[in-house]
């Protein structure tokens, strides 16, 4: 360990929260993690990173994959000169064997720091701090071992989804499936960067989008149903016994008032046609409610975080999709394409999906990508009445019909 | 080694990581209990029964840790086990026998057991001054600090609601802040400092200006560079990000920002964002103190005052935001008040409003 | 006669104006009766009571007409009446015995008595085809059809709550429809004709370029006149409204869009817009048939669904718009979705929605 | 009358409604207002107007009131190739004399068409119809008998305002007094347009808002109370006796749930605290219930219809102001001024106050007009973290700070 005393990361050691702390100094035999702590404990008193843009980095024959990091004082951090990242695409859901888990120490202990984010916020396993050497190298045996790099830069960010069928009860389609089967199926687009910008997918099972597809995803798939909740009448019968305020927690609650609870009887109805699949029944009585049986899943575009034009939430563009395993997920994937090609030929550099459909209109986007437009598009119609008009929907002027 | 030059192979494929009783119950699984903080169980269809220890992770991982993990999964997980979408680390356990044992082993090796329900959730966080050259404050020590300062509720269950806490080191928002019951995201409160130079060398002068949601970037065709219109800019940094010589670090100045009331679910009410509660604390390492209490306090207005069942926005929504503010005891502020692109709809255009002190 | 130059003298004031009854219990009006469609009766903390007797009126009324009321005030009212922020006609009445003596020569001489509590309103309108240079479409033609086809509403009270009609004859909306329950509004679907020398001549060119709301208008300095961005021109007119030689009428494809569920007062909830229903109905004189018939629907299908004390909005906003789109039988379009400024708050951003046919 | 026929508007004279058509034909005597109708029957037949913009026309001393008026085809119609439209400022409240109305009446007879709106969708008196020739007769003669014209151009428009206490239970100020005495204070702004574009003030005495001023005014003055609502016990006990679904009709339906209904006790009580005024108790049940006693009202900045930015509801800047008429309103007109001034100064030629705001920021608009935010001016905060700092809100940096 260096001599250097380091009194400010030293109070995030104490407290009982698992500490980044301790975890950086596990791997202080490295020098360069060692280094890494130090400058961190500059920062601390500096009040700023030390971080600093670079020149682009990146492994053969991928553009993405890599952020190059470099220290901007290395005379006095020589051994962080160099700090990059590597974002290993992890499996769907997020499941690992132990010695899958290994695999990933063993080859980062070789090659890196020895410190990894379990996982980035997209959902990489994010291997932290390597130099450029060593990127290659890393690389090649990470892909010996069944591993391979996620997106970044201008491309396809590495699709993620919630732990679904794997293990829960409301998973309304495969989640893991379609998220294997699209980063396997787009894996040009997720490591050659060549689009306008970055284009994010997540995948939630249900409604309660467990993965924040709808906040963080450029394109969100949430799954739902059609048909109707399933109701199991004991079950129900067996929460009103158990003292559990139906009424007041689960149907005053609904934002449709689409369910009722007959307290005599303890009986539990819901009214399909008004139901809007939101799930709070569902979450409060999981063991009376299921989701119904004809599922799919409701698409929407254009979520995204604060830059440039502030955060969006995805927007409904198709109301329900049945996701179909036999056939590859054909109409979506059909449908994917066409949103990507309209995106790539009208956007501006740094444009996302949703900011270019707002700057064009959603009816440009609906028309251009073949989508009818329906009113579970939107919360309310328009106020305004600045509504365009398509040349073939007018009455065309005939000859001496002027006065 | 490696045959060089393998791309595209994609992830591993997740049926090679999935326990045995998963496979067996894939979609099978009919219902699920909340056995305590930290521990599901899920039943199938088929009858099978899976535990779930869920355990806190600090989410920047030593190796080592890793290897832990893969130790204690062997142990009492036959080698599954998974991490979830805010990072915490989950134990699938098919024998019940196993539950306390394996919480027993992890809260002693300083892994501590919770965060279901309607517990405090992990913090969702990013890189800070440990990665990213970005950063208007550092991601895992206000982290560390707030859940120090907030970890009963991590291992009780008996919170209004579910409790979802990000964090953010800049504007880019990498941790999608945007829609949690609390967030907080380092933001910086003064302009960028040109260097002229370097933005003629390096910058494409076009996509800096691009970059500004403001439109306060203007050419400087005398310098080869750019100026920026100090009554236009709002620090949010993005020209920093297409041009490395626009820094706006500025270690007195720069901070964070807390927000409240978002959510991501569908349950009952649709998603919504956080919207701003305090405008700024200081950077104040190593353990944030402003920041820390400042949540503590929204953090037990919230548990004391929202009903049952009522998440964070939930319960200002039906309070109103004006009463918000007057328990928060937080001054309501010009910064407040949106001032950006959608910043019309809202405006309160209704006298159905409460009097505040 | 007159003394020239009398001018800044501001209206007659209406202490003049008012009753003795009114002038006696002036701010004591203690509270109110809805005795029948049309007839209020106030009571005041002194015990006097006053009824008001409201009539329809067409708006545009002769001098003739107008001195007719004057009679008529003469009669029954001590020489006094007003008129209602919708223009309708209210008789003041402070003997009960007159009451129905003045209903009844009210209906004889062909002014309808009505139009209060949950009655149809009143439909405000504008001037169209009798003085405006601007208009897409007549305003009292329009309103005339439709208040015939609707006229029992305006008799009787017990529609599910109050229902208030606008209309303007073009976008720049002198009836403020914008926050009505049914509001129709006439338009243009096709771009300004552009007369070079008349621009060149008569408009300020940068005022034009200003006035267009999505920047359609480009300078043409070779004409020293403009040009308009078909792709961006959505008609509005008000291009034509600063500049007489951009001419936008075009008979066969202007029309009325029909807009519901607004609403001005803070009752319950507070004040909202109007959102599109119809994009458009042809301009179809003398009566509009197509309009009248849409309306009618609109109408009816309100008062068949909504509950008790429901606008029409507040009605919308239980089932959904979907649901409403379904139960009129209207089709929804890429017209009913918002792509002005504020469009993106209007995006439906949750799984929350209904199915519909 | 004319010999031409007009079986378009012939089709106007059927039917239960007051017909327009016959309005018109009863001034047919009046050979302008004859060719009127002609006209009009000739825009039913070629669907659209004939009329067209034209010099501006006016009267001595004022820059407004009279909106003039040019037929498009006068070698066909040249009585109404002039035909502008005269504004009486109406009194307020809308209340005439018999006496008042006849003269009027009197008076347009001599100089115009006959044909008047009452009132216009501002709410002035329109006298619909004359030539330039009489505008200054017409006026002089309006002004002799206390009739004077409202607004039209770039200037204060006529401030309208609703029955209140003069036959409201409900109104919490005097809006006639306030209506007739901001008028009267600012004959100039009314008169002589020298502002960025037309501004527009409605005063309603409740909530209820029957003038529409909060979707119709830029200034919107809208009655309320500070204290809390008067409740008649006795009276309560009636409306449950007389059968009335207080609990569905009133309760179940207050914005707030700050109203309850005990029916045992057939007693009804408001929370103070969490009761937003919205009206709609005590517009349920007016024998029970009243207004509080400590009136005033909330002012709001804004409003508009659709052109350019489209439609703007006002926005809350003072949740409450008392209404002071023995100082003649001096806080209102002191803000009203202020407002004035710095939309003047910062407005660009026909951007309306409203539109300024959104522009410059509600921010710029607060601080530069004087007064403090208030979380009551917002339905929400903002959501974005894009928000600006003065400079003696920030940290200065003293020398040798710097690392
Ligand atoms: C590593 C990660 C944060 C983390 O600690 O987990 C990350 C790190 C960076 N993000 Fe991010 N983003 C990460 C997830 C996100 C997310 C969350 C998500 O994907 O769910 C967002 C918000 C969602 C969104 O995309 O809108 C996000 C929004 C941004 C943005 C703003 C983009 C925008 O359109 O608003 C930038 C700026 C940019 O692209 O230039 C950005 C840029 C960056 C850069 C590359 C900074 C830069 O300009 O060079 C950061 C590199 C940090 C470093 O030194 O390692 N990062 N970034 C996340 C990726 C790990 C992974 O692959 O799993
Ligand atoms: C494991 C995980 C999915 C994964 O693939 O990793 C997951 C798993 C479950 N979620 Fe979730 N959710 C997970 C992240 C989320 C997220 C995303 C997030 O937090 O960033 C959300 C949306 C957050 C939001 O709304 O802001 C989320 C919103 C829900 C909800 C809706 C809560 C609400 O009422 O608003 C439920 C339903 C409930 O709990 O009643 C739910 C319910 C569940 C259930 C009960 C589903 C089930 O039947 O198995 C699972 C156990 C939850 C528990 O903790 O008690 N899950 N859940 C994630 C655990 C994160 C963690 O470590 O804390
Ligand atoms: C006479 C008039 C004011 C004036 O100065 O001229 C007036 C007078 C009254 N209004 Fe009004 N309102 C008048 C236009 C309005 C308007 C403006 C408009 O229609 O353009 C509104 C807002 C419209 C909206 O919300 O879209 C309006 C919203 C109300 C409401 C709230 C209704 C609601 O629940 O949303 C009430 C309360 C009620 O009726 O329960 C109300 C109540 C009343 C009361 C009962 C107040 C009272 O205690 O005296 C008056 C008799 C109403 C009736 O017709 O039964 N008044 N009222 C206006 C009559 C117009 C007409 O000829 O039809
Ligand atoms: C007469 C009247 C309609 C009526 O039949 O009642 C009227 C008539 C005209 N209005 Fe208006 N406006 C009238 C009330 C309104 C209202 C309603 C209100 O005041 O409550 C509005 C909507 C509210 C608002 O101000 O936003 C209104 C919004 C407009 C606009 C759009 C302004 C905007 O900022 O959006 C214009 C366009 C303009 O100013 O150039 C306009 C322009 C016009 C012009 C002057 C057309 C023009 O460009 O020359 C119209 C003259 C018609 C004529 O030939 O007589 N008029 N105008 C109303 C005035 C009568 C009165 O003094 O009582
Ligand atoms: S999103 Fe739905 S299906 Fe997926 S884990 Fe959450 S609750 Fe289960
Ligand atoms: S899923 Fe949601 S909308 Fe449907 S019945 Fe249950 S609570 Fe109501
Ligand atoms: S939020 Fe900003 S500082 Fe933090 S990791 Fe992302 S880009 Fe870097
Ligand atoms: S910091 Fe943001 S607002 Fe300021 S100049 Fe840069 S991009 Fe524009
Ligand atoms: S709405 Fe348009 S056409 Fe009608 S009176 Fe107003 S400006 Fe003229
Ligand atoms: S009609 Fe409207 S949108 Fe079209 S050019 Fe004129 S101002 Fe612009
Ligand atoms: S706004 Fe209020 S005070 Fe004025 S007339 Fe309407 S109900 Fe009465
Ligand atoms: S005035 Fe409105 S908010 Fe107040 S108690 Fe009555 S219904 Fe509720």
């Amino acid at each position: 360990m260096s001599d250097k005393k380091r009194p400010l990361l030293d109070e995030l050691k104490k407290g009982p929260w698992p500490s980044f702390v301790k975890e950086m100094e596990k791997q202080a035999g490295n020098k360069m993690t060692e280094e890494a702590i130090d400058l961190l404990e500059r920062s601390y008193e500096d009040k700023m990173c030390h971080w600093k843009h670079g020149g682009i980095v990146g492994v053969r024959g991928y553009g993405g994959g890599v952020i190059g990091r470099y220290c901007d004082i290395p005379e006095e951090f020589p051994n962080v000169q160099e700090f990059h990242t590597m974002r290993v695409n992890q499996p769907s859901g997020w499941f690992y064997t132990s010695d899958a888990l290994r695999n990933l120490a063993d080859i980062w202990e070789k090659h890196g720091s020895g410190l990894t984010n379990m996982h980035g916020a997209t959902g990489d396993a994010v291997l932290l701090g390597t130099t450029t050497d060593h990127l290659q190298p890393c690389f090649d045996e990470l892909a010996e071992n069944g591993w391979d790099l996620g997106g970044s830069g201008s491309d396809l960010r590495t699709p993620s989804c919630c732990v679904g069928p794997a293990r829960c009860n409301n998973a309304c389609f495969d989640t893991l499936h379609l998220c294997h089967n699209l980063t396997n199926e787009y894996q040009d687009e997720l490591h050659r960067p060549m689009w306008p910008y970055k284009f994010k997918i997540k995948i939630s099972g249900c409604a309660n989008d467990c993965v924040s597809s709808i906040a963080r995803a450029d394109l969100s798939i949430i799954g739902t149903w059609r048909d109707s909740i399933r109701i199991d009448a004991e079950a129900v019968k067996e929460y009103a016994a158990s003292g559990m305020d139906i009424q007041g927690l689960v149907v005053d609650k609904c934002p449709t008032k689409a369910c009722a609870f007959d307290k005599e009887k303890a009986e539990f109805t819901v009214d399909d046609e008004n139901c809007v699949r939101c799930m709070h029944c569902i979450n409060k009585m999981p063991k009376a409610l299921r989701i119904g049986k004809d599922c799919g899943a409701t698409i929407l575009i254009g979520g995204k975080a604060t830059i440039v034009q502030s955060a969006f939430l995805s927007w409904v563009i198709v109301p329900f999709m049945k996701l179909n395993k036999e056939d590859g997920y054909a109409e979506l994937k059909d449908l994917l394409e066409r949103i990507w090609e309209w995106w790539d030929e009208n956007a501006k550099v740094r444009e996302r999906i949703g900011e270019l459909i707002y700057r064009k209109g959603m009816r440009t986007f609906l028309k251009e990508v073949g989508l009818e437009p329906k009113a579970q598009m939107v919360h309310h119609p328009r106020a305004n009445p600045y509504f365009f008009w398509w040349p073939d929907e007018l009455v065309q002027k005939e000859e001496g019909d002027e006065k | 080694m490696v045959a060089k030059g393998r791309t595209d192979i994609g992830p591993p494929h997740y049926e090679e990581m999935l326990p045995q009783i998963i496979k067996d119950n894939y979609g099978k699984w009919k219902y699920f209990e909340r056995i305590k903080p930290g521990v599901l169980k899920h039943v199938s269809e088929t009858g099978d029964e899976l535990y779930t220890v869920r355990a806190g992770s600090p989410r920047l991982l030593s190796i080592t840790s890793l290897r832990e993990f893969a130790d204690i999964a062997d142990k009492y997980c036959n080698g599954h086990l998974r991490f979830t979408s805010r990072h915490n680390v989950e134990f699938l356990v098919d024998d019940p026998e196993k539950v306390e044992p394996l919480i027993a082993e992890l809260e002693e090796r300083g892994w501590p057991v919770g965060g279901t329900g309607n517990c405090l959730n992990n913090i969702i966080h990013t890189q800070g001054w440990i990665h990213c050259h970005s950063a208007a404050t550092d991601a895992s020590g206000p982290v560390k600090a707030v859940m120090d300062e907030l970890f009963d509720y991590f291992k009780t269950d008996d919170l209004p609601a579910k409790l979802k806490i990000s964090m953010a080191c800049c504007l880019n928002m990498c941790g999608a802040v945007h829609c949690s019951d609390i967030a907080f995201v380092g933001i910086h409160r003064t302009i960028p400092k040109i260097d002229d130079e370097g933005v003629a060398k390096n910058c494409e002068i076009p996509n800096v200006i691009a970059a500004c949601p403001t439109g306060a970037i203007r050419p400087n065709p005398k310098a080869k560079s750019v100026s920026v219109n100090e009554e236009k800019c709002m620090y949010c940094g993005n020209c920093y990000t297409v041009c490395p010589s626009m820094k706006i670090i500025d270690p007195e100045n720069d901070g964070l920002a807390i927000f409240v009331g978002g959510k991501v679910s569908n349950a009952r009410s649709g998603p919504s964002f956080s919207r701003l509660a305090i405008p700024w604390v200081p950077n104040n390492p190593p353990r944030w103190d402003e920041l820390v209490s400042a949540i503590k306090n929204l953090v037990e207005i919230w548990v004391k005052n929202a009903k049952k069942g009522e998440r964070y926005g939930e319960w200002i929504e039906r309070i109103g935001w004006e009463k918000f503010f007057e328990i928060a005891e937080l001054p309501f502020t010009d910064k407040h008040i949106d001032d950006f692109i959608f910043s019309v709809p809202t405006f309160r255009t209704t006298t159905n409003f409460k009097y505040t002190k």
